[in-house]
C-alpha cells in the first residue's frame, strides 16, 4: 500500500454512466486485480475503484456513477487532485493458467479490471466475455479487440449474444482450463454455479480497505476472509457463496 | 523517557497518549507494512471473546455524512488463537504491551477471556466491553445496567492480576451512574464512549444498509458527545478515564484531555487514513506550541463543568 | 387539496410532510420576509413558557463539524404574549395552524401554558417539550424518567381539546419505553429527537465554548441516531410519528418516512439556509420521481427493523 | 435579506493576519453597519463578517484568522464562489448627528464598519478614531485619512498615542455629542462607562445571522434583542452590559 496524492488528468463518459478516469503521480506497484481507495471532498469513507490500467505515472480508473460520492467525483476535471491508497488487496495470480489459453469474463465496472489483466495475458492470446446490459453501457470493446478473443452479451441483445455473459459461457463451447472474473456478485454466482476452476475477484462494502474493521468479512473453505485484504481475488473453490 | 508528550498510567510511562481503538487496527502487526508501530502508547486489539465467532452478515457498514455505522459483531478467532497466534506476530513488530478488549455472552464468559490474556506478557490492561451494540447478548446490555456493568467488572477483577479498563456505551440516560458503578466495582480505568447505536436506509430499496439492521456509530458526529461524557465522567469518578469518540486530529486530542482524558483513542480516523495515529503523534508538538502547552500532562481534566 | 405530497395529521390533510422545527424558525413571521411561508405545512413556534424567560447566558451557540451545539434556554416572552402578539403577527402572514411548543418547570406549568394555546384559533396541535437539555428543571427530566412523562401528558392531555404531541429526548437508554409511556398516558402523536447532550471547549481558554457549559447537539452529525430511534419507535408505539434529527435534503426526508415518520420537521437546517424549507418542499418531487414513489404517504414506515 | 452567490476578486493580507476580501456579484442594499454570513466549504454555521465597502456590483470586507473558518477563508483565490446571505441586521442610523460633526470609533476589524460609515459621512467631516495593538496590525489609515480628521492609538505606542483608544478619547479634547463605534466588547465597555451619547455595533457568537435561533440575544433596557437582527447597532444608553 502507498498513500499518494494523483492529479486528474482527463474525466470523461465513456458509456452511460460509466467513466474512465485517467490519474498521473506515483502509480507504480499495482497488479490487475489490485485495487485503489479514493478519499472525496466531503465524504468519509474512501471510495474503492479497480484498476483498468496503470504505468508508474499513471493510473485509470472506470467507475460507474451509483451514488453522490461516484456522482462528485464524476465532476473532477483537469488538475483536481487526490489522496489515494494504492496497490490495495491481492491481483490475479497470472501463472494460474501458464499452461492454458487464459479465458477472461468481465461484467459492468468488473470489467476495467479484466483489462488490466488482458494487458498483462496478451501475448497468450486471452478468450475474452464481456457482459453489459444494453448497448448503450458497452465500452473498451475495441480496446478488448486488440488483447484477444472477444465475445459479447447484452441483456437486450443489441450486442452480440441475447443474455448474459454466463448464460453465454454455457451454450457456447468455449475451450477452457482456467477462467479469471470480475463483476457483480450475481454475475460471480452464476459462474460459481457453472464452473469452480478459476479464480474471481469480489465486491464489497468496505470500511477501510486495508484490512482494519473486518467490515468485509465472507467466509471461504478456510475461515473467514477480508474482500479488500486477502481478496478481492479468491479461488472459486475456496469461496463459500452463501453467506 | 519522559518527555513532554507522555502521560502515566497504571504506573507505567507511555510516550504518549494516543491508543488506536478497538476494532479500527486489527490486531495491530498489519499497520507495521504501513509505518513504525512502536511510535504509539499501545494497541487495542480488536474484540475478542473466548470462541471465535465470524461476526454479523454483510454489509457491515453504513456512511454518514460525519462518521460511518459499522456492525462487524465481534469477528475474532477466539481468545486462545489470539494469544496464541496473533500476538506472537504482534510481538515480533512492537516491543510495547496492548491492551485486549473482551466481550462475551456471559459473565463467565468475560472471566474465561480475561484469564486467558491476564497469562500473555505482552497484555498490559483489559479492556471489557459491556458496550458493544451489534451483538445480542454479550454486548451493549451489560453495560447500561450499572447493577450488571458492576457485577461483570468485580468477576473479572477477582479473576486477574492486570488492571482492568471497563468500556462504557453512550446509549444510557446517565453514563456516570455506570462509570460509577465500575470504579466501586474495581475497575481500574475506564473508557469511552463506544459507538452510538444508529441506522441508515437504502433509499433505493427502503431497507437498512446494515445487514442486521442497526449498528454502531462512530466519527467526526459523535466527537461533541464524548466530549460532554468525558466530562460529566471526570467529575463523577477518580479512576482514569481513556476519552474517544470522533477524534481525528491533534487538535480533538486537547479538547478531549482538556475534559478529562488521561489517554485517548483514535478509532474511525485510523479507517479514512491508515496513518492517522502517527500523524497525529508527529503533530501533537506543534499544536501543543500553538496552544501554550507544555507538558501534555497538565492539561488533564483542565476543564471544568459545572451543574 | 390532495396531491401526491399530501399527508394526514389529526385528522387534516397537509400540503405536504415539511415543517419547520421549534426553536429554529422563531414565531414564523419573520420567515415570510424571505418567501412565503403558506407552502409549509405548519410551523413548530419557539418554545413557550407560561412566564417570560431571557433564557441562558451567552455564548449560546457552539460549532461541530457536522452540526451545531445550542444553549438558549428557553427564551421567550411568556404564553401570554405569544398569544396575544406573536400568534397575531403571524396569522397575517400565514393562513395555516401552527404547532404551539410548551416547556415548563412544572406539570401544572405544563398544563396552563397548554391552556393558554387551546384557545387559540391558530394553533393545530400542541407539542410538549419534555426533552430540552439546556434548562434546569422543565426540561430534560420530565422526558428520560416513563412515569414523569406519562403524567405529563395525562395532566395536559385532560385539560385540553387539542392534540397534544410529545418530542422526545434521545438522552436515554431507551425511547421506546418513554414512548410506550406517553402514548399509554393518552398522546397524539410522539415527535423525535430533541437534541444530544454535548459540549465543546475552546482550546485557547480550556473553558466550554457554551456559557452554561454543555448544550444539545443537533444538525446532520445526529441524523443516523435520530433514524435509529425513529425506526425503533415506530415500531413500539401505533401513533403517529414526527421525526427530526438531521434533515438537511430531501433524500433525508424520504429516509425519514421510511424509517416511520408521518411528517418531518427541519431544524438546524434552517439556521444555515433560511429557505431550506422551502428547498426542501420544491425537490421532494424530483426526489419522489428518481426513486419511483408516486404518494409520499405510502412510504411512511416501510422499513422494517428486526429484533 | 438577500441570498446571492459571489465571487471573489481579490483576498489578500492587509496587516498582520489581517485580509481583505473583493467580492462580485449582486451585492445592492448593504448600508454601512450592516452585515453578511458566508457559507464556507467543510463548516457547519455560516462565518459573519462586517462590510467594510460596498457598490452595487461589489463587496468589501475585512477579517482577521482567528480559527480554522477564516484560515479557509484566507485561501480563497480570484474566481472562488461563496454563498451570501447580504443586508443583515441594521445599520448606523446616519440621521441621528445630523447637527454635529460625526464621530467615529474602530477597533480591530470593528475599523472595517467604520470605514464604510466614514464613506458616507464624508461631506460632514467626521473626526475617526481608530485603535490597533501594535503598528503590524494597523490598517486602512491613508484610506481614513482621506475621509476626514484621523486619530490613532496603539497598545504598543508605536503609532499615535500608547494606549487603548477610549483611554485616547478621555484624554483628549475631541468636541463631539453623539459616536459610532464597532470593536471588540472590551472597548465598547470601556467607550459605554464614559459616555451613552451614540450608537455601538456589537459582536457576538452566532447560530443563524437572521434572528431565527436566539443564539444571540443580549438584554437591552427595552427587553431582548437579537445581535442578528434588532442590532448589530443598538444606541449605547440602551445596551445592559452586565449580562
Amino acid at each position: 500500500m502507498n498513500n499518494v496524492i494523483l492529479t486528474t488528468s482527463l474525466n470523461r463518459e465513456i458509456s452511460k454512466d460509466t467513466y474512465e478516469i485517467i490519474l498521473a503521480g506515483d502509480c507504480a506497484d499495482n497488479k490487475p486485480g489490485q485495487f485503489v481507495e479514493i478519499k472525496l471532498n466531503g465524504f468519509t469513507l474512501r471510495r474503492p475503484f479497480c484498476i483498468a490500467h496503470s504505468t508508474d505515472s499513471t493510473m485509470t480508473l472506470v467507475y460507474k456513477v451509483v451514488g453522490a460520492g461516484t456522482k462528485y467525483m464524476s465532476t473532477l476535471t483537469y488538475s483536481d487532485k487526490l489522496d489515494v491508497l494504492t496497490g490495495l488487496g491481492n491481483g490475479f495470480n497470472t501463472m494460474a493458467c501458464e499452461t492454458s489459453r487464459p479465458l477472461l469474463i468481465g461484467g459492468g465496472t468488473g470489467i476495467a479490471s479484466i483489462y488490466n489483466l488482458a494487458i498483462e495475458l496478451k501475448e497468450r492470446n486471452p478468450i475474452i466475455l464481456l457482459g453489459f446490459r444494453s448497448k448503450e453501457d458497452a465500452y473498451y470493446i475495441a480496446e478488448f479487440s486488440r488483447l484477444g478473443e472477444i465475445h459479447i452479451a447484452t441483456e437486450t441483445g443489441e450486442l452480440g449474444f441475447k443474455g448474459n455473459i454466463i448464460e453465454y459461457l454455457k451454450t457456447s463451447k468455449i475451450d477452457y482450463q482456467y477462467y479469471y472474473a470480475c463483476g457483480p456478485m450475481g454475475m460471480l454466482r452464476e459462474l460459481f454455479k457453472f464452473s469452480k476452476n478459476g479464480e474471481m475477484s469480489l465486491e464489497a462494502r468496505m470500511g477501510c480497505g486495508f484490512g482494519a474493521c473486518m467490515g468485509c468479512s465472507i467466509k471461504t473453505t478456510s475461515g473467514y476472509k477480508r474482500v479488500c485484504k486477502e481478496g478481492p481475488v479468491f479461488l472459486a473453490r475456496e469461496i463459500v457463496f452463501d453467506v | 523517557m519522559y518527555n513532554n508528550l507522555s502521560i502515566k498510567l497504571f504506573g507505567n510511562v507511555l510516550d504518549n497518549p494516543i491508543i488506536p481503538a478497538s476494532g479500527t487496527f486489527g490486531f495491530g502487526y498489519e499497520f507495521a507494512e504501513y509505518y513504525d508501530i512502536n511510535i504509539l502508547a499501545s494497541i487495542a486489539l480488536k474484540g475478542t471473546t473466548y470462541e471465535p465467532r465470524y461476526g454479523n452478515i454483510l454489509p457491515r457498514i453504513a456512511e454518514c455524512q460525519a462518521g460511518m455505522i459499522n456492525a462487524i459483531g465481534l469477528q475474532n478467532p477466539g481468545a486462545k488463537c489470539v494469544v496464541g497466534e496473533e500476538l506472537v506476530k504482534l510481538s515480533k513488530v512492537f516491543k510495547k504491551t496492548a491492551i485486549a478488549n473482551v466481550a462475551g455472552n456471559s459473565i463467565e464468559e468475560y472471566v474465561l477471556t480475561s484469564e486467558i490474556f491476564d497469562k500473555a506478557q505482552s497484555i498490559m490492561a483489559i479492556e471489557l466491553n459491556i458496550s458493544c451494540p451489534n451483538v445480542k447478548g454479550g454486548g451493549m446490555h451489560f453495560g447500561t445496567d450499572p447493577k450488571i456493568a458492576a457485577e461483570v467488572t468485580k468477576s473479572v477483577k477477582s479473576a486477574v492480576k492486570k488492571p482492568v479498563i471497563v468500556k462504557l456505551s453512550p446509549n444510557v440516560s446517565d453514563i456516570t451512574e455506570i462509570a460509577r458503578a465500575v470504579e466501586g466495582a474495581g475497575a481500574d480505568a475506564i473508557s469511552l464512549i463506544n459507538t452510538l447505536s444508529a441506522m441508515r436506509i437504502d433509499l433505493k430499496t427502503a431497507k437498512p444498509i446494515i445487514g442486521v439492521g442497526t449498528g454502531g456509530y462512530s466519527g467526526a458526529g459523535i466527537f461533541p458527545i464524548a466530549i460532554k461524557m468525558v466530562a460529566a465522567t471526570n467529575k463523577a469518578v477518580k479512576i482514569p478515564i481513556i476519552g474517544m469518540g470522533g477524534i481525528t486530529n491533534a487538535y480533538d486530542v486537547i479538547e478531549m484531555m482538556y475534559a478529562g482524558a488521561r489517554a485517548v483513542m483514535v478509532g474511525t480516523q485510523n479507517l479514512i487514513d491508515p496513518f492517522a495515529c502517527k500523524r497525529i503523534i508527529e503533530d501533537l508538538p506543534r499544536v501543543m506550541k500553538e496552544l501554550k502547552i507544555e507538558k501534555i500532562e497538565d492539561i488533564i481534566g483542565r476543564t471544568t463543568l459545572n451543574g
